[in-house]
């Protein structure tokens, strides 16, 4: 009976939980509707929504535009919900007789709209930026397994790891602090603990954390080179059990972590992963005070999750001219390099970052192209297409999590008792495997789940 | 006009029949007294005429108009409570202004009638204060000003001196009475002061356990009561009873006394005459009981006791006198000296008895003749 | 003058004690509200306290909050009293409208905002309802941002299902203390019911709506739940500035300064009252 | 037998009123519970409460939600009537407790929630405290899922400082409604302040204390952002599943049912009072 | 040992001295009746002994032990509201035994006391009610059978019977005043009854304005009072007043009676030779006024007044005589037939005569002789 206006709960806190901004920039701002001034070129973003992220697009990124950028042609989109049901509303409308003429959103939003054939082709712009030096893997994403360019990749985020400086010199000596394992966290955890100084490895558990993205998108395919598919598997119990060892070391209040930059503030932790934009405060406030490292690798490589941010044009776009002209623009190196600056989000090139950039900034993105650029890495992609069930699908992973650590019960009659969970959650969204799981036709099938 | 008629009244609490079918009329403008033993119910009578307590059975009718099922408020009478009620929030003239106020009564004659109530019941220097700064009986007459300032038709007055001196007592009567006459109103004015009740009442109620016995002027009710009951209760001393038996010897009817004595009955009443065998009770006030020095030297009728006690009184002297084994009172001069221990004689006069059914306590026959005007407090 | 006979004693055992609540109470709450007064870096600074002021919200928030609570407190206590007085009555059933009329206390703040939000909504029963009878031929927008009118309507409607009772137990415990006496001198001095409640009941009833008043007016300024769940970001109040500020923005010290602005303004309203009601030395005599 | 002479008016005048307020306020609170008996498909079925009941969190939360209550009410009732003691107690300067002690009124549950995790949490004011005074040699984590009993703690103390006040000032209120006479007595014939306490100012005190204690029952039911604030995920109460049902799971219907619940027990509640603290016959008369 | 001292006692409400330096003592086991006009201070003055209200300057000691700051409880008072102050919420039975309660006195023992109170009060049937199903007697009834129970030192009474009737207030009195003596408890008793004063009290403390004015026993109250205010304020009817002046013809002091009259002293004190030639006034009792047909007939002293009211009151008569403008009450045998109108001769008993100072009302010289040993009420 809540329809759409009841966001609040979906996407600001609950009443009186402290929320937090899930890095995929999705965060209470609907959408006034812009007007639609014909010629020029209107654009929907689901990202940089939030109203600070919003002003700064407009008043920073944006103010370089030749011509000029009217601030109400960027219009924020503040859900994938909202955003989906706009671009139908568009796509309705027909060949270019839309209002919108470039779509900004995650990868995986704008792969439904790809899947339902609403997105123009590309290539020749993509060849055209070839210089710039898109990252090859988000290319590749930006073609949804077509042969068609149908998304321009246009910024990234993701999770690294983070330490403080005390922690370094418990580095295990044999380790590579550029090319880490989970082992080698494992052990530079007892390294601390051993050194007295109680446990100091810390993770974002807590209600606001992200902790659900450390198993989906970096430790599962770590250990067993995929994610949903493999989720009752040999590799996976090896994983959880590996998790159960090193929590050992890591701070009991995780449990209670939403954003990494606090506890590695106030020192509570030492060794934190999380999400870029949950670390930045610590990095920009304190730039020596930390070290910026890429995720570690697993049995199966360097498993990460990208959040790419692409552009798009729909086949409804009036303007598609002026759309290009906008992807040329917010592509090009200098404008990344603001957008760095001002809202944290990456390049999703491997160009050169401009110098001059906040020390704490080129540490964090230093790490981050580190690991995607990494020989092993393994990138692997957020959810798609699970749409109302997206909470269900993190909550199974969190569910394990609390029942095997925290709760201490058998990996094994946990995993067994949470895969048909899991696999209702594919049944009922309908959603295919993701990489690096291998495509499925049909809902995506847990192993070991009939 | 404002009769109050009560119907058949029972007003019952869980078991108690606090009231119990009442059958009473007060006349327009009269001055009921309701006396009675403390929790005889009293308080639930008026209470019941104000719409206070809902009556199990009955009609009550104020002026003619039935009101038995009429809220309080349409009922116009105004009450005085036994727990004064008084309003603590509200200064005493506020208080003493609340009935008016609430009549939208305009504020000039407000005023006027408040300060004169004041004025009456000596209040007026306290009308700022507030309930709490004031002593028990200036709250209990912040109460009656306040019911007396509603000039009502119907007053409800529920022992509404019973914490002042004696003095000011004396002096609330005599005003409360000309102003109740003034403003013509009715009221049923419930006390325990005897002297209150016989010198203010117009006529006299007496309850017993929920019931009204008797109903009255306060001469009736001193000298002729209607029961045993009403005998003792009222009067200070209480009314003498000696157990005696009729014998009829030659034409003439004579009681005679338990314990000794004949007493020779004149004029006897029919009804009485009929009870002639039976055993009876005489009931014959102490000051009706002459006592003399033995029999010759006087015209005592041959009942002689034993003085037990002699209280000078000043003005009198108040005997305690054994006759057999039934106590009685008796009043001589002052200067009449008998010493305790002496015997007696008494002469008591047929005509002033009060003769009683000794099983139900009920009176025999007609009132007897009704010795002073005004019994002594 | 000496307390009632009691000498110094009571003080000497009350300090230590009192000395220890004060610690308690006090204590966190500068200790946080210190934040306010610190910039981001920690240092100390009106930065924040000047961010809040100059936050495009801000403005919005205050006059909102305080246009609700304008609204929202008489109409409760209007609603209470009544719902009060029936219970008081002690009629048949008087005491089935007691659950009735709590059933709502047991829903949480952001429930009622749900639960009003989906009659108000366009296609909510409200709407459907309206249709039904044909009084409207299409679903009409209630909560638009372009016109709060609705929009402080559906809250206001909201925060009085929800919060109403709360108001009623406490005038109803009032109520049941005050003697019988009065209200029958009352009647029988011929006050109607309505003069009865203004010159008696009210009055004697003061404490009792005293601290009903404080507490629905603090709480008031606490709800944000409700107006979200109904207005999302078309109406915000002060409590749901901070919420952002905390949550959203990321910035404890600009949020520390709401709450303390929320805090200031309850305590404010609070000795308001005690100003407005004061308590005679008149007792229950 | 006759409602004291009023006859049937009040009934007749009443029973409009009455029905428009049944349906003002049983009406949505149905139409939204309705919910708890569909499944996400919207057809009538128990899934919805199965799949609550089923749900991994479900036991814990309903135990920790019991354990609070029981252990946090008590807790309250004391230090309220205590703290109401004092401020009645009318010494010098007991009008400015009232102030200090209903501070914290005007702090909202999550900055309560906050202030205490702030306290609580690793690198918090305690630990630096303790550390100062030489009494832990190195930090604590009080905060730890593995042993629940500082978690427990940490919640009731950061609930009772939070919501004693309202309990408080109700009390407050009580105590100023009870005729001075009778305390009086009680001192002439030699009651010790426990045994006045115990004898006259608590019986006296019940339509306050029934008030005090549904009010504040129903209101711990829907506690949840201080316990979130403070225990993270270490702990969890219905009222936080119903949010996390409602906001990260997206599941109305399951949702439904926990609030569906939380009423139930606000209600059985609420009639546990009523029947342990009946309002007797017996007035101030 | 109990005894009551109050040295200097002042109790201040704002501008009102309730209680004005008082001076008291009452005796181990003695009771006192405290008597004056509503709104002196009596229950301040209670309320202050029992550390209820706390005194503004000035000392109370019980049993030699300084109280002044103690809180009631320490004092070991029972005490009788003047409101009853019984506990709504407990049973009859639980108010009469909560003292007891309060003491741990076992519960066998409680009930023993709490029967034998209720027993000793007639509200032996009511103990399981509450006190709103009493009627007012009863609930002031509960008020003194909580206080009895106590049985302890000192007792304070603030008007304990006054809702009752006059058959149980007499009953009461007896009754209260025989366990008083039992159980040796000092009492203080407010009362607005003479009668119950006159006849109660071992000692009378009379208070006007805050002030004791008079403490003695009955008989000096009545017949020697301490000023024109006692003299007035205690008997019914209150005493006579005479405006006088002192001559010395040869070597005898005459009074000078205004209106007339001249009345030899036999024996005059020595502070009433000091004031021949002054204005003084004569206090007179009734009943020592010798009422005579005129001058030859009797021992009459030349005082000769017009009779304007005869009330015959069946054990005497009560004449109201004007005497030049002053009214006079005196009292005849009831057979003593005067007309109204008519003019009588007064016979004044000079050595029954309280003399008197016009200006400040105060008494001059010792007691005169006392007429009746018990007054009338
Ligand atoms: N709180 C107060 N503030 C001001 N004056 C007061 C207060 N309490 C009592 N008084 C005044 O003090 C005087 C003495 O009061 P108190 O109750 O002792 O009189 P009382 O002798 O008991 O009279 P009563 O016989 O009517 O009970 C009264 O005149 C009263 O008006
Ligand atoms: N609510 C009640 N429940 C049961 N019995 C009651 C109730 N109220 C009064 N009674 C009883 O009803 C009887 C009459 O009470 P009422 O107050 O009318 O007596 P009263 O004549 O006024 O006595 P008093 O002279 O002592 O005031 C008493 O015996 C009392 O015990
Ligand atoms: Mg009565
Ligand atoms: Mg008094």
């Amino acid at each position: 009976g809540t329809g759409g206006q009841a966001t609040p709960v979906a996407d600001t806190p609950p009443a009186g939980t402290p929320s937090g901004t899930p890095p995929e920039g999705m965060s209470p701002e609907p959408a006034s509707p812009g007007p639609g001034t014909g010629g020029e070129v209107i654009m929907l973003s689901t990202q940089l929504a939030p109203l600070e992220e919003a002003e700064k697009m407009r008043n920073a990124i944006l103010a370089e535009y030749p011509g000029g950028f009217p601030a109400e042609n960027f219009v924020p989109a503040a859900t994938a919900a909202e955003f989906t049901d706009r671009a139908e509303a568009e796509a309705n409308a027909g060949e270019g007789n839309g209002e919108v003429s470039l779509f900004g959103a995650l990868h995986g939003d704008l792969s439904i709209l790809a899947d339902a054939g609403q997105l123009t082709d590309l290539s020749d712009l993509a060849d055209e930026l070839g210089d710039l030096g898109l990252l090859e893997s988000y290319v590749e994403l930006g073609r949804f397994g077509t042969d068609q360019q149908l998304m321009i990749p246009w910024m990234q985020a993701t999770y690294i790891m983070a330490a403080s400086q005390e922690a370094m010199e418990y580095l295990p000596e044999d380790a590579d602090q550029n090319a880490l394992t989970w082992e080698d966290v494992t052990e530079w955890g007892r390294n601390i603990a051993d050194a007295g100084h109680g446990q100091r490895l810390g993770f974002p558990a807590g209600p606001d954390g992200l902790w659900h993205r450390f198993f989906q998108g970096f430790a599962l395919p770590a250990f067993t080179g995929r994610v949903n598919t493999a989720f009752n598997t040999p590799e996976a119990v090896e994983m959880w059990s590996w998790l159960e060892e090193t929590w050992e070391f890591v701070n009991p209040q995780s449990s209670t972590y939403g954003f990494m930059q606090d506890p590695l503030q106030s020192g509570e932790v030492w060794v934190a992963w999380d999400h870029v934009a949950r670390l930045r405060d610590a990095f920009t406030a304190n730039p020596e005070g930390y070290v910026a490292l890429p995720a570690p690798a697993g049995p199966q490589g360097r498993a990460f999750m990208p959040v790419v941010a692409g552009l798009a044009i729909p086949a409804s776009a009036p303007n598609p001219e002026g759309a290009r002209e906008l992807i040329r623009y917010l592509v090009s190196a200098e404008t990344s390099a603001v957008t760095l600056r001002e809202v944290g989000f990456f390049p999703a090139t491997e160009a050169e970052l401009p110098a001059g950039l906040d020390p704490g900034i080129q540490n964090m993105s230093d790490a981050v192209v580190g690991m995607t650029g990494a020989s092993d890495a393994l990138p692997a992609l957020l959810p798609v297409g699970l749409g109302e069930q997206n909470g269900a699908y993190n909550q199974v992973f969190r569910d394990v999590f609390e029942s095997v650590v925290i709760g201490g019960q058998d990996i094994q009659t946990v995993l067994d008792q949470q895969t048909p969970n899991l696999q209702a959650v594919f049944d009922t969204s309908g959603a295919a495997c993701w990489s690096p799981d291998p495509p499925s036709d049909g809902p995506c099938q847990v192993q070991g789940a009939e | 006009m404002a009769e109050i008629r009560l119907e058949r009244v029972s007003t019952i609490f869980g078991k108690v029949r606090a009231v119990d079918d009442v059958e009473l009329t007060i006349n327009h403008q009269e001055f009921v007294v309701l006396l009675g033993p403390s929790g005889c119910g009293k308080t639930t009578l008026l209470r019941s005429v104000a719409g206070l307590e809902s009556i199990h059975s009955g009609r009550i009718l104020l002026g003619g108009r039935e009101v038995t099922d009429l809220p309080p408020r349409k009922r116009d009478i105004a009450m005085v409570f036994q727990s004064y009620a008084v309003f603590p929030h509200l200064t005493v003239f506020e208080n003493i202004a609340f009935g008016l106020r609430m009549k939208r009564i305009q504020s000039a004659e407000v005023k006027r009638r408040v300060e004169s109530a004041a004025e009456l019941l000596h209040i007026g220097e306290f009308l700022q204060r507030h309930p709490a700064q004031l002593s028990g009986g200036q709250r209990q007459r912040v109460a009656v000003a306040r019911a007396i300032a509603m000039e009502s038709g119907v007053i409800l007055m529920d022992e509404p001196l019973s914490n002042l001196d004696a003095l000011l007592r004396v002096e609330m009567r005599a005003e409360l009475k000309r102003l109740l006459r003034e403003i013509k109103a009715t009221t049923i004015y419930v006390t325990h002061d005897q002297v209150e009740a016989l010198s203010m009442g117009d006529r006299i109620a007496v309850m017993r356990a929920g019931k009204v016995v008797q109903v009255g002027n306060p001469l009736e009710v001193y000298s002729a009561p209607a029961d045993r009951f009403v005998g003792s209760f009222i009067g200070d001393p209480p009314m003498n009873f000696l157990t005696a038996e009729l014998e009829r010897d030659g034409g003439r009817l004579t009681a005679v006394v338990a314990g000794g004595g004949r007493i020779p009955l004149d004029e006897p009443s029919a009804e009485l005459a009929e009870r002639v065998g039976e055993g009876l009770v005489a009931g014959i006030r102490a000051e009706n009981i002459e006592v003399a020095r033995q029999a010759a030297d006087a015209p005592g009728n041959g009942v002689v006791a034993r003085c037990l006690v002699v209280e000078p009184l000043g003005s009198h002297n108040l005997l305690t006198l054994a006759l057999g084994d039934t106590r009685l009172k008796a009043i001589t001069r002052p200067d009449y000296d008998v010493a305790p221990d002496e015997d007696v004689a008494l002469h008591i006069d047929a005509r002033r008895i009060r003769w009683l059914d000794s099983e139900s306590g009920l009176a025999i026959g007609p009132p007897p003749q009704a010795g002073s005007p005004v019994p002594p407090a | 003058m000496r307390a009632r006979g009691l000498g110094w004693a009571p003080y000497v055992l009350l300090v230590p004690s009192l000395v220890y609540m004060a610690i308690f109470f006090a204590a966190p709450m500068i200790q946080s509200f210190g934040l306010a007064f610190q910039d981001s870096t920690g240092a100390w600074s009106t930065a924040s306290i000047e961010r809040m002021l100059n936050d495009a919200q801000f403005s919005r928030a205050l006059l909102t909050t305080v246009t609700l609570l304008v609204l929202i407190i008489p109409i409760q206590f209007v609603l209470a009293m009544g719902m009060a007085l029936i219970i008081n009555a002690r009629l048949k059933g008087s005491g089935l409208w007691l659950y009735v009329f709590a059933l709502p206390l047991g829903v949480s703040e952001l429930a009622a905002g749900i639960i009003w939000f989906s009659i108000f909504t366009e296609r909510g029963w409200l709407n459907t309802f309206l249709g039904g009878l044909g009084i409207l031929e299409r679903p009409y927008v209630f909560l638009n941002p372009q016109e709060p009118f609705w929009l402080i309507f559906a809250i206001v409607l909201a925060e009085s299902w929800r919060a109403t009772a709360i108001i009623m137990i406490i005038l109803v415990a009032g109520l049941q203390s005050i003697p019988r006496d009065y209200l029958e001198a009352a009647d029988v001095f011929g006050a109607s019911t309505w003069q009865k409640i203004r010159r008696v009941i009210l009055p004697l009833l003061r404490p009792a709506l005293q601290t009903a008043l404080i507490l629905r007016t603090i709480l008031a300024f606490q709800v944000f739940a409700t107006v979200i769940a109904i207005a999302g970001r078309g109406l915000t109040v002060l409590a749901a500035e901070a919420y952002r500020w905390y949550g959203d923005l990321r910035d404890t010290n600009v949020a520390a300064s709401y709450a303390g602005l929320i805090l200031l303004l309850s305590v404010m309203a609070t000795i308001l009252y005690l100003w407005l009601l004061p308590t005679r030395e008149e007792r229950l005599a």
